[in-house]
């Protein structure tokens, strides 16, 4: 049997910091099929940027970072991979974009020469002028007008919009399999934000690349994402086929998270529900569910809750929850639902 | 006055004029004792008494060193000794010292002049002879103007400051000269004091007898100036040469050094005093004196012109090595360094209570202070260096020698006094001078064992005249003890001691007689002095004046001064000059050739 | 002031955020919720080598304070001189290392005998007194002027920023040499000692204050646009009030590692001007001034250089070190 | 561009006029305050009122102190003449002024020293530079390794070591023990580069210690903070090598920092090593300077002081253009 695209074995991420051991990522699995969308949503400090980062082996270069667990990328496995044959596939294979492209694009060379720096090192036959066009050439395509001109401006002189569109020409220059999109859109006003999203997907249906779609902001997920992933401190609490979760969510968390999103479809709602209470430190997760602290429901399940960590269950659509499937239901169609 | 600057000037270095403790044979200390002196053979302090490595063997270079720099070349101008035993080899006078060690050193000789002057019944007027072809170092001739002509450039103070200006307190006579360059006289020679009848002739008009006349006409400044090369305060950088070494052209760099060559146009027979003998001097002005300490030992210098002694290091291998020792000297420098006892301050108006200080001092500690017996000198016990002529190296009436506090005599003295509890005083210290301010910390130290409790302040040193020079000034602050040094311009009893207790040279500014001591009786014994042609009595009366200070308890002397020396072994003539404290530099050659 | 050591004229500009980098994410997230304080104490307890250095200042002071009394039961009278400890012919200490015995516990000092245990113990007194009171100075004159300029904004911003620039532009070190050396000795009533402290304390404090001022202004200009500033301005509470509400307690965490920084620079300064000879007059004793002492005779007695020198030293590294630890364990952005 | 360098020298100057001024004012209120006259202190017999006032009028003291200022700054400009005597002393113009105690003007006095602390300042500055930034770069990319450890130790005992301590401290070691070293006494480049070498290398390796410790600590700190930015990470990202990263990426923003404290560190140091100069005798501006504030030298100060603030000044000019060149962000304007 083949395996997935992209397929990732109970990873786990890790933190040596003065302060004690930051737990980032534990035990997440999921897989992505190629020419898919998989949106990867939670708070900040969730671990959704640290599991991206794992997946490009960037905390290899971190002395006091520990990965363990599976990475399988187009049946290879790059957790133990080496740091070679990552990086030959880091910006080839498998490539991102992040989040603020303002300080994620270098300030003192210019947009052109850094995307063409990211092709040659993955085209080294290639001479400087045959990189130069094809860099214009990836401007063009992303929509950045006078792309020949604006090669040889810097970052700064870039707005928002375009900063970001050029993020994407330097990540898409080497044709990526799987793109990863660490909130590509949170640094953008709404109008470019929406900009933004159709041109990855376009270039994604363009490309066939495989895509994860990192955000808090549900909306985006709605629109693009095949699966969704929703992460709690640091694990995967419920994951399932876009529809399907957005609508019969499993999660008391991931309630919370509906109830946070804005709705344009809806009439002027009284207010915004934001999910009470703050992330949890990730160096002394509370005991058992560590959602415990904020969930509503916590008391319902006995001591569970507090001491037994919930484990991942379910088939396609699968939650780690210690209230029974049917409870959850029933909480779900009463009391949200409707206030959704 | 003039003085100050003297000992401002000279002290800063540590050198002086004076006389030799063998000179007078005084010499209490063993470290003065040579190893076969007198057989021209390199001995510890053979050249105290003797002319180290006798030769005649001219050429080569001498590589003089120095850690400081000349103050000025302008021979009006400077007043270190090292620069003014420099002058010898380019400046001339009407006459100069002699070229021998020892007492045989103090005698002038006449230089420009044929013979010594003729001098008139009244011992007012000084006639010279010049000696015939006696040149410039352009080749023209020196004449009696061009001797005038230098003596005038003195009084132009406000243009050629620093040197001593004695010539103009005894030549100007209420004519209130200005100097050439304010003269109205067509030729610039307006001083009327002065006479030329002709160019071989100069005769001075005295107001007064003054029997010390002649040793201010051995000062540099006393020497010819070519009235066309003089460019005022810029002659400095070019002084003409008049005798057996001209600078080389350019030589003169400020904070670097100076180079002499042969003056092609000095005539060695005209020239009684001075041997010539290497063709080229070479001055090395140095920041780092440790560097020269051990260039010298290395023998890639030939002397330190300073004169002032090695650093701590080098005297320490010195001592300790007896080859080494072996050209090493630790001449008296002619300096006394002392405190003086302000009158004008309470409670030193009361002799007793000025005795008290002097008995609790620790006449060891202060020694060391200054550097110990050999690097800074022996204990002083009186006023008069031991070995200008009217010393008593034995006189002690303090007895200092024996070289601890003498707390029950001070004791007494506060009992006498009224004070027997002590008193607070201050002391009043150079800053720039780090062996004065020790000896005021060790004074300081020992007056507290008596409950004479002294403050230390310490002042900007360049302004000396006007902190502890300023009789007003030391009253107001309270300087009841001020901490100085003296060395004479002039190896005389008048001219080491007047400007420290003659009354009459009290004054509001630039003032030396620290204590101002006001006896008359004093005043009187100099005048005495001042008349008196016969030495062995002038020398009488300089003791007594020593006695008189001493008694009044206005010094309380720390230190004769010493410098241990080190000379290079390949130099040959090496003596030490008493004019000077220091080696006669026109004399030195090189016996290698180089 | 940066004169000290001769030392680089911009000392650590980018110091607070030092070793900021790495895991911000996370961690920054993990440990939040807790007051600035307690994370500050807890990092701070951890670090041994910074606690090292708080305990060695402890003990610095205590010898300070302590001074009459250890020299009363251990030493001599700093002015006391012992002939009989010195080699008659060079002024020089008997014995090895200095003459280190048990009467005499680091030796003492050529040409005078005097206890070298009893002289540093009050050279610390002056080196730390001159360097608390000055960095003192500076952080009040800094404070008041980087709050004036960063607060007020316009022409005083403008005013105050060129006249910090302009000090920073200046020769400072032949500066104070100049002035404290034409400063009189005895002054204020004090005794020639303290004044000179005084003096000192003025002249060091001084030049040192536009270092604190710059840092004051960019925090203040900073804060000034943060929300609670403006939630306050908004809700009408007046200028004052705000600086002293608002502004100032977000402020302490700088000033006070500032403060902490500028003191061992503050020690060098104290004991470059005494090595100078412009410091604290004799016989009081001052590490710069026993270092310049022991210039003309350290090679034949080492020891009487080591010594002073070893102390700055070690008191210069103790500050340093538990003010490196206090920076990073305030600066929420380090490790 | 051209605006922009307008404003900045005439900012500059205007900087080094406000200097001057003040220094002027200072050491002029100086003998005001200390109740001494500088005449008397140029002048062999104070008793003469008339020779004290030949020599005030010389050195122009009678004038205001807005005169003599003014003078100062002609005698910059155009030079100035100086009465002498029987002769006029022209002072060509930059002219700093005449020492009177040393009969000499001060500009090329001043020029004279200036080689020493050339040397000094330059041969540290390569040291310090090369030591200082390459043992905190190799400590931020090792960070907590036992090198960064012993790096940051060494480093952090550097900056606590004053200079007059070092100095003599290695003097003491390589030049009395070793022997390594001869005793310093300054050779001219010109007259034996060997020589000149030799006798540098002792101060040069103890002022550049004490800056390379600083150096290390701030490039340390540079880097760390360069190497958690986020285009460090978008390099990584990208597929570059480490040695790219770190090379072209980290270094270039990493060092650019290190390039402004640099010149002004140097600037600083042009103007003279006060204490490295002491501490091993070189007759360099500083030394210079030192020696002139304890003789009362007033032109010698006053030069100095021009000099080194106009070192700073052109210091700070020369990292502002050359910061712009090398970061693109800033805007001269």
């Amino acid at each position: 049997m083949s395996r997935p695209f992209l397929e990732v074995k109970d990873l786990n991420v890790r933190f040596e910091t003065d302060d004690g051991i930051v737990q980032a990522v534990t035990d997440s699995s999921f897989s992505l099929e190629a020419g898919k969308t998989l949106g990867i949503v939670g708070e900040s400090g969730s671990g959704k940027s640290v599991t991206s980062l794992a997946l490009l082996g960037l905390h290899r270069t971190r002395s006091n970072a520990k990965v363990t667990g599976e990475i399988w990328l187009d049946e290879q496995e790059l957790v133990s991979a080496s740091d070679a044959d990552v990086r030959g596939l880091r910006g080839g294979k498998m490539s991102m974009i992040f989040q603020d492209p303002l300080s994620a694009m270098h300030p003192y060379f210019t947009v052109g020469s850094q995307i063409v720096e990211a092709y040659r090192v993955h085209h080294p036959g290639v001479n400087k002028k045959v990189a130069r066009e094809r860099a214009i050439d990836m401007l063009a395509r992303v929509g950045i007008p006078q792309p020949a001109r604006r090669f040889n401006d810097y970052a700064h002189q870039f707005s928002g919009g375009m900063r970001q569109r050029a993020m994407i020409a330097m990540a898409l220059v080497n044709d990526p399999k799987l793109l990863i999109a660490d909130e590509p859109t949170t640094a953008l006003d709404v109008t470019v934000q929406a900009q933004i999203l159709d041109l990855i997907r376009d270039l994604q249906a363009e490309f066939g690349s495989a895509v994860i779609m990192i955000t808090h902001d549900l909306g985006v997920v709605a629109e693009l994402a095949d699966e969704v992933l929703v992460m709690y401190g640091g694990k995967v609490i419920e994951k399932g086929p876009t529809i399907d979760l957005f609508q019969r969510p499993q999660h008391p968390y991931t309630w919370g998270l509906l109830g946070s999103m804005p709705r344009l479809d809806r009439e002027v709602r009284d207010r915004l529900i934001p999910v009470k209470g703050s992330p949890p430190s990730l160096i002394n997760l509370p005991s058992g569910c560590a959602f415990h602290p904020r969930c509503p429901y916590a008391g319902r399940n006995g001591d569970r809750s507090f001491t037994e960590v919930p484990v991942l269950t379910g088939g396609v659509h699968s939650v780690a929850c210690h209230m029974p499937p049917e409870e959850r239901n029933r909480l779900f169609q009463e009391d949200i639902a409707p206030n959704l | 006055m003039s003085r100050k600057t003297r000992a401002i000037a000279a002290a800063g270095v540590a050198l002086a004029l004076g006389l030799t403790t063998a000179a007078c044979g005084g010499s209490k200390s063993d470290d003065n004792k040579t190893s076969g002196s007198g057989n021209g053979k390199s001995a510890y302090n053979a050249a105290i008494t003797s002319v180290v490595n006798p030769s005649t063997t001219k050429g080569g270079t001498l590589n003089l060193w120095s850690a400081q720099d000349a103050d000025f070349w302008d021979p009006a101008r400077g007043y270190y000794a090292f620069v003014w035993n420099l002058n010898r080899l380019y400046t001339r006078k009407l006459v100069d010292y002699a070229s021998a060690p020892e007492k045989p050193g103090l005698e002038l000789q006449p230089d420009l002049a044929s013979a010594l002057p003729e001098i008139s019944a009244d011992k007012k007027t000084y006639t010279f002879k010049l000696k015939s072809g006696i040149k410039f170092d352009d080749g023209t001739p020196i004449t009696s103007k061009d001797i005038k002509y230098g003596i005038e450039r003195i009084f132009a103070q406000d243009v050629l400051p620093g040197g001593p200006v004695y010539l103009i307190d005894i030549l100007d006579q209420g004519q209130g000269y200005k100097g050439p360059y304010k003269d109205t006289d067509p030729n610039k020679l307006g001083l009327k004091t002065v006479e030329t009848p002709d160019d071989s002739t100069i005769v001075f008009h005295l107001k007064e007898p003054k029997s010390d006349f002649l040793y201010l006409l051995a000062m540099p400044g006393a020497g010819p100036v070519p009235q066309k090369r003089d460019k005022g305060a810029q002659y400095n950088a070019a002084p003409a040469s008049s005798g057996p070494y001209m600078f080389k052209e350019g030589s003169i760099q400020p904070g670097k050094g100076a180079m002499w060559v042969r003056n092609p146009n000095w005539d060695a027979s005209t020239d009684t005093i001075r041997k010539a003998l290497p063709d080229q001097i070479n001055l090395t002005v140095t920041t780092n004196a440790e560097d020269m300490d051990s260039r010298l030992i290395a023998g890639t210098a030939d002397l330190d012109v300073g004169q002032t002694g090695v650093q701590a290091a080098s005297r320490t291998k010195i001592l300790q090595d007896p080859t080494l020792k072996a050209n090493a000297d630790t001449p008296t420098t002619g300096f006394i360094r002392y405190a003086a006892l302000s009158t004008n301050v309470a409670p030193f108006d009361n002799i007793d209570c000025r005795k008290a200080v002097i008995y609790a001092a620790d006449p060891t500690s202060l020694q060391t202070a200054r550097g110990g017996p050999i690097a800074g000198g022996d204990i002083g016990t009186s006023m008069l260096p031991p070995n200008i002529a009217g010393s008593d190296t034995k006189y002690d009436p303090f007895n200092r020698l024996q070289g601890k506090p003498q707390a029950e005599e001070a004791k007494k003295a506060l009992t006498a006094c009224g004070k027997p509890n002590g008193f607070d005083t201050k002391i009043a210290v150079r800053n720039n001078k780090p062996a004065e301010v020790k000896t005021a910390e060790a004074l300081q130290a020992a007056l507290k064992a008596v409950g004479i409790n002294a403050a230390i302040e310490q002042y900007d040193g360049g302004n000396i005249s006007s902190v502890i020079g300023a009789p007003d000034n030391v009253k107001s602050k309270g300087y009841g003890i001020e901490i100085a040094g003296w060395g004479a311009d002039y190896p005389t009893g008048s001219g080491y001691l007047q400007p420290l207790a003659d009354s009459r040279f009290i004054l509001n500014n630039g003032n030396y007689n620290l204590p101002l001591i006001k006896d008359t009786s004093i005043d009187a014994l100099f005048d005495q002095a001042a008349g008196e042609t016969d030495a062995t009595k002038a020398a009488d009366v300089y003791s007594q004046i020593n006695h008189k200070i001493m008694e009044g308890a206005y010094y309380l002397p720390f230190v004769v001064d010493k410098a241990l020396n080190y000379r290079n072994p390949r130099l040959t003539n090496v003596y030490i000059h008493d004019a000077f404290g220091m080696v006669d530099f026109q004399a030195l050659g090189v016996s290698d050739g180089k | 002031m940066s004169l000290g050591p001769e030392a680089s004229v911009t000392d650590e500009e980018s110091a607070l955020t030092a070793d900021a980098a790495e895991v911000r994410g996370p961690a920054e997230k993990a440990i939040a919720g807790r007051s600035l304080k307690q994370i500050a104490w807890r990092r701070l307890k951890k670090d041994k080598v910074a606690l090292g250095g708080a305990c060695v200042v402890i003990f610095l002071i205590l010898i300070a304070i302590l001074a009459p009394l250890l020299t009363k039961w251990f030493g001599h009278p700093i002015d006391e001189f012992h002939n009989e400890t010195l080699d008659p012919t060079f002024g020089t200490p008997k014995g090895a290392f200095g003459g280190i015995s048990t009467e005499f516990l680091f030796g003492v000092e050529p040409d005078s005998g005097r206890d070298i245990f009893s002289r540093v113990l009050y050279g610390a007194q002056t080196s730390l007194t001159v360097a608390f009171l000055s960095a003192l100075v500076s952080t009040i004159l800094g404070v008041i002027f980087g709050l004036a300029a960063g607060f007020l904004g316009g022409w005083v911003d403008a005013t105050i920023s060129r006249v910090m620039d302009f000090l920073l532009a200046f020769p400072q070190l032949l500066f104070s040499i100049a002035l404290v050396s034409v400063l009189p000795y005895e002054m204020l009533g004090l005794n020639a000692r303290w004044s000179r402290v005084a003096v000192l304390v003025c002249v060091i404090g001084f030049f040192g204050w536009p270092y604190i001022g710059r840092i004051v202004r960019g925090q203040t200009l900073s804060l000034r646009e943060r929300e609670f500033v403006e939630a306050a301005r908004s809700m009408g509470a007046r200028s004052p009030r705000i600086l002293m509400r608002e502004l100032l307690p977000n402020l302490a965490a700088p000033i006070l590692v500032y403060t902490t920084l500028i003191i061992p620079t503050n020690i060098l300064t104290e004991a470059a001007l005494s090595f100078l000879g412009v410091g604290i007059p004799p016989p009081n004793p001052s590490w710069g001034g026993m270092l310049s002492s022991a210039v003309p005779v350290y090679q034949i007695d080492p020891m009487f250089m080591i010594i002073p020198g070893t102390l700055i030293f070690i008191t210069v590294l103790a500050f340093n070190l538990f003010g490196d630890g206090l920076r990073d364990a305030l600066d929420p952005k380090a490790r | 561009m051209v605006a922009y360098l307008i404003r900045r020298l005439i900012n500059a100057v205007l900087t080094l006029l406000v200097v001057t001024l003040v220094t002027f004012g200072i050491f002029f209120m100086v003998p005001k305050l200390t109740g001494s006259d500088p005449a008397l202190l140029y002048i062999g017999k104070t008793a003469d009122k008339v020779a004290v006032e030949g020599i005030r009028e010389k050195m122009g003291l009678s004038d205001p102190i807005l005169v003599q200022y003014g003078k100062f700054l002609k005698g910059i400009v155009a030079g100035r003449d100086y009465a002498n005597g029987p002769d006029v002393q022209h002072c060509d113009a930059p002219c700093l002024g005449y020492s009177f105690k040393t009969e000499q003007e001060v500009t090329p006095l001043l020029m004279d020293d200036l080689p020493v602390t050339l040397s000094l300042a330059l041969g540290a500055a390569i040291l310090w530079l090369i030591g200082g930034v390459t043992a905190g770069v190799i400590s931020a990319l090792r960070k907590g390794s036992i090198p960064d450890r012993a790096v940051m130790f060494i480093a952090l005992a550097g900056v606590s070591l004053p200079i007059y301590f070092t100095g003599l401290l290695s003097k003491q070691i390589f030049v009395n023990w070793l022997g390594w070293l001869p005793e310093g006494n300054y050779v001219p480049f010109l007259e034996s580069p060997s020589e000149w070498f030799i006798q540098m290398l002792l101060p040069w390796i103890t002022l550049a210690f004490l800056f390379a410790a600083t150096y290390a600590r701030l490039t340390r700190a540079n880097m760390l903070e360069t190497l958690g930015e986020d285009y460090i990470r978008t390099a990584r990202a990208k597929g570059l090598t480490e040695r790219i990263v770190i090379g072209k990426h980290a270094l270039r923003s990493g060092l650019t920092p290190i390039v402004t404290i640099f010149g002004l560190d140097l600037g600083a140091l042009l103007g003279g090593a006060v204490l490295t100069e002491a501490v091993f005798n070189l007759r360099g501006l500083g030394y210079q300077a030192l020696q002139a504030i304890r003789g009362n030298d007033l032109p010698v100060i006053l030069g100095v002081t021009m000099i080194a603030a106009f070192f700073i000044v052109i210091a700070n000019l020369v990292v502002d253009l050359v910061y712009s060149a090398i970061d693109p962000r800033v805007r001269l304007g």
